[in-house]
Order: C-alpha cells, then structure tokens, then sequence
C-alpha cells in the first residue's frame, strides 16, 4: 500500500513546484488545485480500502516497523482524510477569486500546501516523533497564513498564535521525550504495547497532563482558548475557514483521540476532565458569540462551542456518543467552513464586517445568503439537516450514561446556538438594504461553486447515518472504542 | 534523577520568561532557553553512562555506545526551533514597524 | 568595513566554505550532517556580505536566484527521499570500503541536496531580513 | 547553563540578554560534546550563531521601557506559584524514570548492531537520521522551506491590496 505515502508527497511537490514556477501567473492555482483534487480522490480510494481490509500498514524504507517509521491507516484516519482533503478542495477552488485581493498568490498556494502535507502526514503517521513533525509544519504554515494580509491587526494576532502554538508545541515534545525514556521506543502502537504491562504510576498521569495541556492548546479548548478569535477573525477567510473548520480538529482532537484512546489507555477520571473541559468551552464559547458584532470572531467563538461539543460527546465514553462525536466533527468541519466562506464572500463584495452595518443583502447576494441560511440552520440544529443529527445522538448519548445534567446544558447550549445565528442571518442578510451597498454585484464564479458545493454537502450530510456512509463512520468510532486494541491491529498486521 | 531535575528546572525558567516578560524580545528568548531545555533533557535521557560517541572508527570495536535514537531526534528539534524563531522574530521585526513599539501591553488593539 | 577586516574575510571565505562542504560530503562518516554542513555555508555568504556590503553580493546572489536554488535543492531531496522510500530495498555494504568518501551511496546524495537547499534557503532569509531594515530606513529618514 | 539562562531573563538591556541567551546555548553545545554527541554538538553550535545572529538583527536599536504597573506583584507571585506545582509534578514524576547512566534501548540496540551493515555508514546518527528514519527528514527538509516562505510572506510590503 504505498499509495499512502503520496498523502504527503503530493502536496510538499506541489508547493516546490509553486516556489520554482512563481512567475507565471496562473501556474500555481492550477497546481494547486490540481493537487488536492488528486488528494482528495486519493483519499476516497484510502477510505474504500481500509473498509475492505482494516488496518493498513507502509513500512516506510522497507525497515521492520519498531526501526523504521510505519504509516497506519485505519477506520478513523481514512474518515478524517476525506473530511480534511474535501474542505480543502473547496476552499482552494474559492480562494482562485478570493485571493486576487492579495499580493503574492503564489505565497498562499506553497503555504497552503505545507499546511495539507503537515495535516495528512500527522493523519497518517504511525510514529510520535513524526506526528510531532508533521504537526510543526501544519502550525508553522498556518502561523504564516494568518499574517498573510500584513496589516497592524493580523500581525498582533499572528504573534499571539505563534507563542501560544510553540509552547504547546514544546509541551508535546516534553511528553514524547518523556514517553521515549520510559519506553525507549517511538511506534505508537510498540508504546501502547510496553505501557500495557506497566501499572499507573505518577509518570504516566504528568505525561497525560501534559499532552491535554498541549493538544488542548492546538484545540483551544477553554483555558487555552485566548489565541482562536484573534487568529480566525484576522486571517483571509479561506484560510480562517480551513483553520477552524479542519486545522483544530486533526492537530487538536485527533492527536488528542489517538495518543489518549489508543496508545496510553483511558482511565474514568481522565474521561471526566475532558468532558469537563468539553461542557466549560461549550458554555464560554456561546456565551461570548452572543456579544460579537463582527462576524468572523463570532464564528470563530461558536468554532470553540462546537468543539467543546466533540470533546464532551469523546468524554461520556459510550459507543453512541463518540459516534455522534465524530459525525458532528465531519458535519462541524462542513458548515463551520463554509460560513466562514460566506463571511469572507460578505466582506469581499461589500467590505464591510460589522453586522450592525450591513442588513438586507439577500437580494443583492442570493447565493452566499441561501448557503448561509442553510449552514446557519444546520449547525444550530434545525431537524432536517446534518447537524440536528449529531447534536441528537451527542445528546442521547449523555442521557443513557446518565448524565442529565451535562445533557440538559447541552440543549440549552444548541438554543443558544439559535439565538445568535438566527441574529447573524436576521442582521445581515434581512432587513432593509443600505443606501451604500446598493451597487455591489454578486461574487465571482469560483467562489460560488464552492458554496453551493458546500451547502449541499451540508444538507445531504443526513444521510451519512443512514445509507452507504454507516459503515464508514462504524469503522471510525470503533476504532476509537477498541482503545488500545489499537496495538493489535497494527502489531497484527505487520507481521 | 537530579540532572534531570536540573533540566526541570531550565525548562521553568523559559516558561517564567514567556509567561511573565512584556518585551517580545525577552518572549522569543524564553521561547529559545524552552527548547534548549528540552534538547538537553533528550540526550540526557540517551547517555550510557561511560558510553563512546556512536560511531564506528575504523579498526578497533567500540562496545557500550550512547543511544543514538535521541541524537537523530534532536537533530531534527534544533531545526524546528530554529524554524520558529525565525517566523517570531520576523513578526516582531513588522510589528515594531507597525506598532513602534515591543512592549505587548501597548499592542491591545485586538479585543481579548 | 574597514580593510582589515576585508583582507581577513578574503581569506577566511573560502577556508569556511571549504569546511562546510567538508561537513557535508564527511556526513555519514564523520560527525556533523547535510544539515550543520548547509548552515555553515550560509555563514560563509553572509560573513561575505557583511564585511564587502551588500551590493557586490547582491550582484552575485541576490534573492530571486537564491530561492531558485533553494527550489531545486528541495526538489532533488524530494525526488531521492520518494525513490527511496517506494522501492523498499536492503542492501548491505561491502565491509571494508566503509570508511571512504562516498560509501553509503544514496545517504551521501540526500546529504548534497539537504545542505545546497539549507545554504540556499537560510541566505535568502538572511536577505529577506536585511533589506527589510534598508527599506525602513529608507521611509524613517 | 542555568545561570546564563536566568541572566537571560533577567537582564534589562535587550542586547545582553541575546548576548547572555548565546552563552546559554554554548554551554548547552558544550554538554552535547560531554554526553558523546559530537554530531549534535556541531550542529547545535552552528544553528545557535544563525539564532543569535537573526535575533540581533531584531534589536539593533529598539527601546526596552520596562515600567511596572500595579498588578506586577501578584502576577509573579501567580506564576511562580504554578511553576511550583510543576516542579513538584515533575520531580514526582522523574523518579520513574530508567536511572540516569542506563538507558534501556530496546530500539536502538538493533540500530548499532545492524546499522553499519544496513546503512553502510559509521556515523549511526546520519544512519538512523536519513536512512531508517529518513521519512523524518523529509519533514525536515519541509520545516525549513516553511520557514523561508512564512518570512518571506510576513516580510513583504503590501499585504491587502485594496486597503493600503
């Protein structure tokens, strides 16, 4: 199966080919463009794979896996692949027209493909110390992203993610340093297997705290959330929708799942610690989406609620609720992404941020404003669409394990979801029309392909539980639920 | 035990400058001494105790040789700090252009 | 600068280049890999650049050439890295011929291309720097 | 090393701290060459210079105005009190460690026994670095290029067209 290793291949070619073709002018939209629909095909051929047969395995080099770096791919890595290298695809056909505001576009594209090969390479990597180089190059791209548009305000906020992501970056590297001394060896699935036999001792609990202390940072959730409205709402919005709508969730909560669930083993108290933190960023993120009034921090506010839901519905632990967990991350990265979109749409054709400002803009712009609607409507839950779906299973979930009062504070939570959603579309895209904006025209092509694709992927997300997808999001969460039976699977298949 | 409580304590002292220092400079310096520390604590974890220098000379056999898995890993962490030093670095270096200033008190002008 | 310290650079210039390709080409047999080697060609340039000024260098190096080296370099390690990695394939070394220059075959090629693309890469960050500050003079006075 | 790392950070003027962090890293190249890794010894050197170098380059003549406001007492007291509870943590924690002068190398072992017939190099440090874990240098070679193009992006003049 060496089809795996094109996963990180493709993208870093990509972005060297940028650097070397950058003066002609539309080369490098094309190559990358090109190259993530190849990813995102690739993906897709992954994820059929690994439902015919499980776990695969490239031993990279040809080495025996514990000497050299083996690339695991199995249910839950193939699930987020597609999720990550679709959105990617979508963004990259919007940002053709989008970025045409900004100077250097070639910059953007090598930049973005760094990002790409750093997300799939953390996906796909079997080994710690590599996951922790892939993560480095997704964070140091993104940190560059969020600059792009050099002015005073990016710039401060860049900086403050820099800081932020380096020390959670050095945290993580303490934890594998210590997970190195105490093992000796860096295949995650060797790892689960030494820690198998070793009791629990203070040592594992300092390792634990510290890679909840990182990850958590990657993943803003609440104590560590001070980095994510900043950084969102200052970046350009392809990038600001990639980084909420993908760029947390495989750094933060799918790092986090894999070394927690597979390789160091869950314990009951760790499990409450993260739907503690799950509940706290749920509660804090909504309640500050509510006073936003510019629309990218808002988004950026409900993107921590939304991922306090995921870690909450992975703390209650049960089959149903990391099912629903893991829908709602797919559905979350869809919607969240292409609200983002639609801001980025908003501002591109009137310039303008602050929804007190703006009103009435559906006729002027019919497409961004329906798409919205319809993100709007499924991220708050509204029943026929994706994200009713999962919030009900997350919910669900919490009743049957017993925990009524998380469940009940998490309906409040999706109400509260409504109310400011229901403002976001009242205000901008209803209302009476400003004298000012009467003269905008609607967005380019590109970038209405991409909404439109989106918003239907939205609506037909429904479907994942029922249909042809079921399996697929069976092989995810079972993964998980398997815990460190991880390490058989892979011990299991390299040999 | 006590020389890797040694680098423990290193390691503090990056954090306190990064957590505590206003002066971007003095940041992004925290942020190097963090990474030093972290270097250190690896090879120290690699050392056998009177090991040689994991390489083969050319006639005589050298027996207890020193880990060479943290080296090939510190190797590459070096990099990567260096890496993002050079990205801080650049932003303070625009952000003293935009805002004359590296004190990160005087640069609130984003909401919390 | 001032002469002495030209007259010095003319000759320790190339003695440090020397020493990094040394450290390049010796990667796999003595200490000090592809990567230390890169850096200390950099060092070379720059020591170049800060004791003759910067447009006799520039003349010779300027950004544009130096992220198209840069490029190539990165592109060649990358075409040597997936060679290697898709075609699996253990070969052990004939004993004795272990110590010499280039002896561990494709190790020694990857080594090249990690250092060109390091010299090159760092140099142009070095430059991108530095006329920054020229610029922003520029607008201060 | 931990003296000049303290000096570091504590020292007022910009330029002696940078001049102080540089110390630090020496003292840290210096136990790379104690602890048998001369490989990383020269390669820790090196890249410090280029550190040192970048970060003067930052502070050639920028201010420090060091004023202290109210809250500055309680701030230190807070963050030194967690560094504290770190410390404590950590000490707990470090006496599961393997003890200092053995390291049990479960992986390693094979890489010296096998790594010169293998790799054909003597230098297991490049062998294991490029060779068996070569995949890792890969990344490598990409965090470098990252590094160039973000400064590059960070460093260019107009950002946004339309605004400026």
């Amino acid at each position: 199966m060496s089809i795996l290793l094109y996963f990180t291949i493709v993208p870093l070619g990509t972005a060297f080919l940028v650097t070397l073709l950058r003066k002609k002018k539309g080369i490098s939209d094309l190559l990358a463009v090109l190259s993530s629909l190849y990813l995102f095909g690739l993906s897709l051929a992954t994820a059929g794979l690994t439902k015919s047969h499980g776990v695969m395995i490239y031993k990279v080099g040809g080495w025996f896996p514990t000497i050299g770096i083996t690339l695991v791919v199995d249910g839950l890595s193939a699930f987020l692949l597609v999720a990550i290298n679709l959105v990617a695809f979508l963004v990259l056909i919007y940002a053709i027209s989008y970025m045409e505001r900004y100077t250097d576009k070639w910059k953007f594209h090598a930049l973005f493909m760094f990002m790409l090969a750093g997300l799939n390479g953390v996906i796909i990597s079997g080994d710690l110390f590599n996951l922790y180089v892939f993560l480095e190059i997704a964070s140091i791209s993104a940190y560059a992203l969020v600059a792009f548009g050099v002015k005073p305000q990016n710039l401060e906020a860049a900086f403050k993610y820099t800081i932020m992501g380096a020390v959670a970056s050095i945290f993580i590297l303490l934890g594998i340093a210590l997970l190195y001394s105490y093992t000796s060896t860096l295949n995650m699935a060797d790892v689960a297997y030494c820690l198998s036999d070793k009791a629990k001792n203070p040592l594992l609990v300092f390792i634990w705290v510290l890679f909840l202390a990182g990850f958590g940072l990657k993943a803003a959730l609440v104590p560590f959330h001070a980095w994510l409205p900043d950084a969102h709402s200052s970046a350009p919005s392809p990038v600001s929708a990639m980084l909420s709508g993908v760029v947390i969730k495989t750094i933060g909560i799918y790092a986090l799942m894999r070394i927690f669930f597979n390789v160091l083993g869950v314990s009951i108290n760790l499990l409450s610690v993260l739907m503690a933190s799950g509940i706290l960023s749920m509660v804090v993120g909504a309640f500050l989406a509510i006073a936003q009034n510019d629309i990218k921090r808002m988004l950026a506010y409900s993107s921590i609620s939304q991922v306090g839901y995921i870690i909450f519905a992975l703390g209650v632990g049960t089959p149903l609720a990391i099912l629903g967990g893991l829908f709602h991350l797919f559905n979350h990265a869809v919607f969240k992404s292409l609200l983002f979109l639609d801001a980025g749409a908003i501002e591109y054709s009137t310039g303008e941020r602050n929804m007190d400002k703006l009103g009435g803009l559906n006729n002027k712009l019919p497409v961004t404003g329906y798409t919205s609607l319809m993100a709007a409507m499924s991220i708050s839950g509204i029943p026929p669409l994706a994200g009713f779906w999962s919030k009900l299973i997350i919910i669900v979930a919490a009743v049957e394990a017993g925990y009524i009062g998380y469940a009940i504070v998490a309906v409040l939570i999706s109400i509260v979801t409504l109310v400011y959603y229901l403002k976001f579309q009242s205000f901008v895209f209803f209302g009476k029309l400003d004298a000012v904006y009467n003269k905008i025209q609607e967005v380019p092509l590109a970038m209405k392909t991409a909404l439109v694709i989106l918003a239907v992927i939205c609506v037909m997300g429904g479907l994942m539980l029922t249909g042809t997808f079921r399996p697929f999001l069976e092989g995810a969460s079972n993964v998980i639920l398997s815990g460190t039976g991880y390490k058989q699977a892979v011990l299991g298949a390299i040999r | 035990m006590s020389l890797y409580f040694l680098c423990f304590i290193l390691f503090c002292v990056g954090l306190y400058s990064v957590l505590r220092k206003r002066n971007i400079i003095k940041i992004i310096i925290g942020l190097g001494i963090m990474e030093y520390a972290v270097n250190l604590f690896l090879i120290l974890v690699g050392y056998r105790m009177h090991g040689r220098a994991p390489i083969f000379a050319k006639d005589q056999e050298i027996l207890n040789m020193v880990d060479p898995l943290p080296q090939a890993m510190v190797l590459t962490t070096i990099v990567i700090g260096l890496a993002v030093t050079i990205i801080a670095v650049s932003l303070a270096i625009r952000i003293y252009e935009k805002y004359g200033t590296f004190d990160i008190t005087k640069i609130r002008s984003l909401k919390g | 600068m001032s002469l002495i310290v030209k007259t010095i650079t003319r000759f320790t210039v190339g003695l440090v280049l020397v020493y990094g390709i040394f450290i390049t080409l010796q990667g796999h047999v003595s200490p000090g890999g592809g990567f230390a080697g890169g850096i200390i060609i950099t060092l070379a340039f720059i020591q170049l650049m800060l004791a003759f000024g910067q447009d006799e260098v520039l003349r010779k190096l300027n950004q544009e050439k130096g992220l198209l080296l840069a490029g190539i370099g990165a592109i060649l390690f990358l075409v040597i890295a997936s060679r290697i990695f898709l075609k699996p394939q253990q070969h052990s070394f004939v004993a004795e011929k272990h110590f010499q220059l280039l002896s561990a075959g494709f190790l020694s090629l990857s080594e090249i291309a990690i250092a060109l693309m390091v010299a090159a890469g760092l140099f142009v960050i070095f430059l991108t720097l530095v006329l920054l500050i020229e610029e922003e003079e520029k607008e201060k006075k | 090393m931990i003296f000049a790392a303290i000096m570091a950070v504590e020292i007022k003027d910009l330029i002696s701290s940078v001049i102080a962090l540089s110390a630090a890293g020496l003292g840290l190249c210096l136990a790379f060459l104690i602890l048998k890794a001369p490989n990383l010894a020269i390669t820790q050197l090196v890249v410090e210079i280029l550190c040192v170098i970048v970060l003067i380059r930052g502070t050639i003549n920028k201010d420090l105005p060091l004023v202290k406001d109210g809250r500055w007492l309680f701030n230190t007291i807070a963050t030194l009190f967690s560094l504290a509870v770190l410390l404590l943590f950590s000490y707990l924690a470090l006496k599961e460690l393997p003890n200092f002068g053995a390291p049990l190398m479960r992986v390693s072992q094979e890489y010296i026994s096998t790594g010169l017939e293998k790799t054909g190099s003597p230098n297991l440090v490049t062998a294991v670095a490029l060779n068996f874990r070569g995949y890792d240098a890969l990344a490598e070679a990409a965090i470098i290029f990252t590094a160039i193009i973000g400064t590059l992006a960070i460093a260019r003049k107009i950002g946004k067209k339309d605004e400026e």
